[in-house]
């Protein structure tokens, strides 16, 4: 009962410092819609070709936005002491990392997925691939939030070459990108590559906790 | 239990995950990350012609016709079906009879296929060409469509 | 308790400290003094397993701190040099976090005579970042009340801080080892605070 | 065994073995080149331009032998706390880079006149484009990090993430359909290769192996002494 509460009190202390940062997370979906503006601009007036390639924008779009947001994931946390403080509060390192990612998930990548309706909208997507698009993007976010974790935690200690994070994240996600592209492209086999996604998603799941756990440990070990 | 019980216990539960992960993965890859679809996958689904696919097989003994200096009439084959092709522009070094090829396209009907790209595929059989010729001569060549 | 035996820490071989002996017993007071760089926060650090010694070993009620840690961490209150205090926001709702985090058992009555007596009870509604450095460090002592342990780990606790505020530290820290605590604390002057312990670094 | 744990006694083998592997790196790759470009025959199909199959094949093997044995190697640091596996790591990772440059130029020319174009993105191409950027990254970051202790940590960690792509690499054109063709030497079957086409790909690996040897072992000198010289 105690160790809920640890979780839930948790939870209650990411919702508030999101809420009084609410204004990075709206800037995120800012740029995110800012860049389907740019995207639409620069492709032209043609509707055909802005649907056919609408989804790899999404999917690009929804990566660049979620490695914006990466600086905070750990270093706030690690800068002021307070992963110490929840360390010191009974969470381990790895469970830290677990929590760490769906706060990243429900903060930072839900709002994106609640924008997609609008972004198809503009992309002029068709309504009917609404439902395979939240399903892949469902899976594909949370795997982004992850790997962003384990990349983040790597980077923790780096204070050279801040974007080498982004570049791990995006050369990790490029079989996430082949297989929910191919969701939308391929309606007839929606069960295989979702379960692949599940796959991955499993995956690095399981090594989020290792990897990033061990990065925090190491990175406060010599701080 | 003793933490190091616990850990213990976690390395197997995220040992089990990974194993299953990728299980499901290896199970329903099969047939998914294909670059390109065999003849007979396509016979077998619904053509959409204007869609651009990628379409890998044999070219056909004797299909071969040349229309102009650089337009050319081939079918691709699998063994089972084939498809009739067309394409302009330079075909590949490696592009003849009875050799792989991947072409790159859409079907602008219900049997015709109109490739924009043409690649040839080698297979990793690696031999003198002296040594082939022998081969053939005794009906020992016997060469195997994928 | 906590019992430190021939603790050495190095670091890409080089020896911050050699051989340190200490113990946290109830109702003592330990000071940790030593120049700026000679391993004040290393040695706080290893005691609470986030360093790993290159030497030496540290026990918990007879136990190795390695196999045993979640169990210190239960008794214990570590405040870092840094300020933890969340700067976006509030100092009540900093407060509330902490007391709900620690599912403290501490009573609004109690909060609101510490805050009193740490003077910071006007400045309930104002953002953390607005305060000045003396005022978030006693905010961070305010979780030494709410986390309510025995052991008070505490890495320099008194920079900073004006003289009616190190008064006031000097009669928490009496009170708290006369309530049979412990306390371990670094500082880099004279405090003029009584100890039962002294270790030079 | 333990010079290849042991930073003191990897110096001491290493001055053994040095000048002999180099020297004989040169003879291999010195036969190699002569059996490639003018003692094996033209292949039934290709013509001439297999011969650049001997470049193209071992240095493809060798980037994946290399990362191979980084992977072992951090397990070996992380988990039994060998600080070899670490000056390994950092050493090793720019050779296995140009490996894996040399695969993709040398694999490019090849594919122009064969297939008919440079590059395609199909499952063994792709996976071998993310390894090659791995290993840059894994470059990257050992020279990215301040403090020496968490840099190469993470590189190893980042080496055992990173190794999920070996197997998609390996076995890419035996699970789905490529451009590329499947392997043609394998260990379950008899290869599909002529001897007269074999030896030279042997000869020219192994005079890769030794050259990559060669250079390891300079690097993996330097990095020793410029470890100490930092201690002390």
């Amino acid at each position: 009962m105690n160790f809920l509460n640890k979780i839930i009190f948790f939870y209650y202390r990411e919702y508030k410092l999101n809420m009084s940062g609410a204004q990075d997370i709206l800037t995120n979906i800012i740029f995110f819609f800012v860049s389907i503006f740019i995207f639409i601009f620069s492709i032209g007036p043609d509707k055909q070709t802005i649907s056919i390639i609408g989804v790899g924008i999404l999917w690009t779009l929804l990566l660049l936005s979620s490695t914006l947001s990466l600086r905070k994931f750990y270093q706030d946390d690690f800068e002021n002491g307070n992963l110490i403080i929840m360390h010191l509060n009974g969470l381990s390192f790895g469970f830290i990392a677990i929590l760490k990612t769906f706060s990243h998930f429900i903060f930072v990548q839900i709002p994106f997925l609640l924008s997609i309706p609008i972004a198809c909208i503009l992309l002029n997507i068709a309504n009917d691939k609404l439902f395979y698009l939240f399903a892949s993007f469902g899976i594909g976010s949370l795997i982004l939030s992850c790997l962003g974790s384990i990349s983040s935690s790597m980077n923790l200690m780096n204070q050279r070459n801040f974007l080498l994070g982004s570049v791990i994240i995006m050369i990790f996600s490029v079989p996430i990108i082949i297989f929910s592209v191919g969701i939308i492209n391929m309606e007839e086999s929606f069960n295989s590559l979702i379960n692949i996604l599940f796959g991955i998603l499993l995956i690095v799941f399981a090594i989020n906790p290792w990897a990033s756990g061990l990065c925090l440990k190491l990175s406060l070990e010599n701080n | 239990m003793s933490l190091r019980f616990q850990r213990l216990l976690f390395i197997l539960l995220t040992l089990v995950i990974i194993l299953s992960a990728v299980l499901l993965i290896l199970y329903n890859t099969r047939e998914n990350v294909s670059y390109f679809y065999t003849p007979s996958e396509i016979d077998k689904s619904e053509i959409i012609i204007n869609k651009i696919i990628r379409i890998g097989g044999f070219v056909e003994n004797n299909s071969f016709n040349k229309i102009s200096s650089s337009s050319f009439k081939f079918k691709i084959t699998d063994e089972k079906t084939s498809i009739l092709v067309t394409f302009k522009g330079i075909l590949p070094d490696l592009f003849r009879e009875g050799q792989g090829a991947v072409i790159e396209g859409a079907f602008v009907d219900k049997n015709i296929f109109n490739a924009t790209n043409v690649f040839a595929k080698h297979d990793e059989n690696y031999m003198p060409a002296s040594i082939k010729e022998d081969l053939k001569d005794t009906g020992y060549w016997n060469k195997k469509y994928k | 308790m906590l019992i430190v035996k021939d603790l050495s820490v190095e670091r890409i071989n080089k020896k911050i400290f050699e051989n340190i002996n200490l113990s946290l017993t109830p109702g003592n007071i330990t000071i940790l003094k030593g120049k700026n760089g000679s391993g004040k926060t290393t040695l706080l650090k290893t005691m609470l397993n986030i360093i790993e010694p290159s030497a030496g070993s540290i026990f918990w009620k007879g136990k190795l701190l390695k196999r045993n840690f979640y169990d210190f961490y239960n008794h214990t209150t570590y405040i870092a040099d840094t300020t933890s205090s969340l700067k976006k926001l509030t100092v009540k709702d900093n407060v509330n976090i902490w007391r709900k985090f620690f599912i403290s058992n501490i009573n609004d009555a109690q909060i609101e005579m510490a805050l009193k007596t740490l003077k910071l009870d006007n400045y309930l509604n104002k953002k953390v970042a607005t305060l000045s450095f003396g005022e978030t460090k006693k905010l961070e002592f305010l979780r030494l009340i709410i986390e309510n342990k025995k052991v008070w780990i505490l890495d320099e606790p008194l920079s900073n801080l004006d003289e009616d505020s190190i008064e006031l530290m000097k009669q928490t820290f009496e009170d708290h080892s006369s309530k049979e605590g412990s306390i371990i604390f670094s500082s880099h002057q004279n405090p003029g605070i009584y100890v039962t312990e002294e270790i030079e670094l | 065994m333990k010079f290849l744990v042991n930073p003191s006694k990897f110096n001491e083998m290493a001055d053994y073995i040095f000048k002999p592997v180099l020297i004989l790196s040169i003879i291999l790759f010195a036969i190699g080149l002569l059996f490639s470009f003018y003692l094996s025959p033209d292949d039934y199909q290709q013509g001439s331009s297999v011969r650049i199959m001997y470049v193209h094949v071992p240095s493809a093997w060798l980037a994946l032998l290399t990362y191979a044995i980084m992977t072992l190697y951090s397990i070996m640091a992380l988990a039994f706390r060998i600080p070899f596996g670490f000056i390994f790591n950092t050493a090793v990772a720019p050779i296995g880079a140009v490996f894996t440059l040399i695969c993709i130029i040398s694999g490019s020319l090849w594919g122009k006149p064969m297939w008919g174009t440079w590059w395609v993105w199909d499952a063994r191409l792709t996976s071998v484009a993310i390894l090659f950027i791995i290993y840059l990254i894994i470059i990257f970051m050992n020279l990215s990090f301040e403090n020496r202790i968490v840099r190469e940590k993470v590189v190893a960690i980042f080496v055992l993430v990173g190794s999920v792509n070996l197997p998609i690499v390996k076995f890419s054109v035996d699970w789905w359909n490529t451009l590329h063709q499947p392997a043609t030497i394998s260990k379950l079957s008899k290869p599909s290769i002529d001897p007269s086409m074999m030896t030279p790909l042997i000869i020219m690996t192994f005079a890769f192996i030794m050259i990559g040897i060669a250079i390891a072992i300079l690097r993996i000198k330097t990095e020793i002494i410029s470890r100490k010289s930092y201690l002390s």
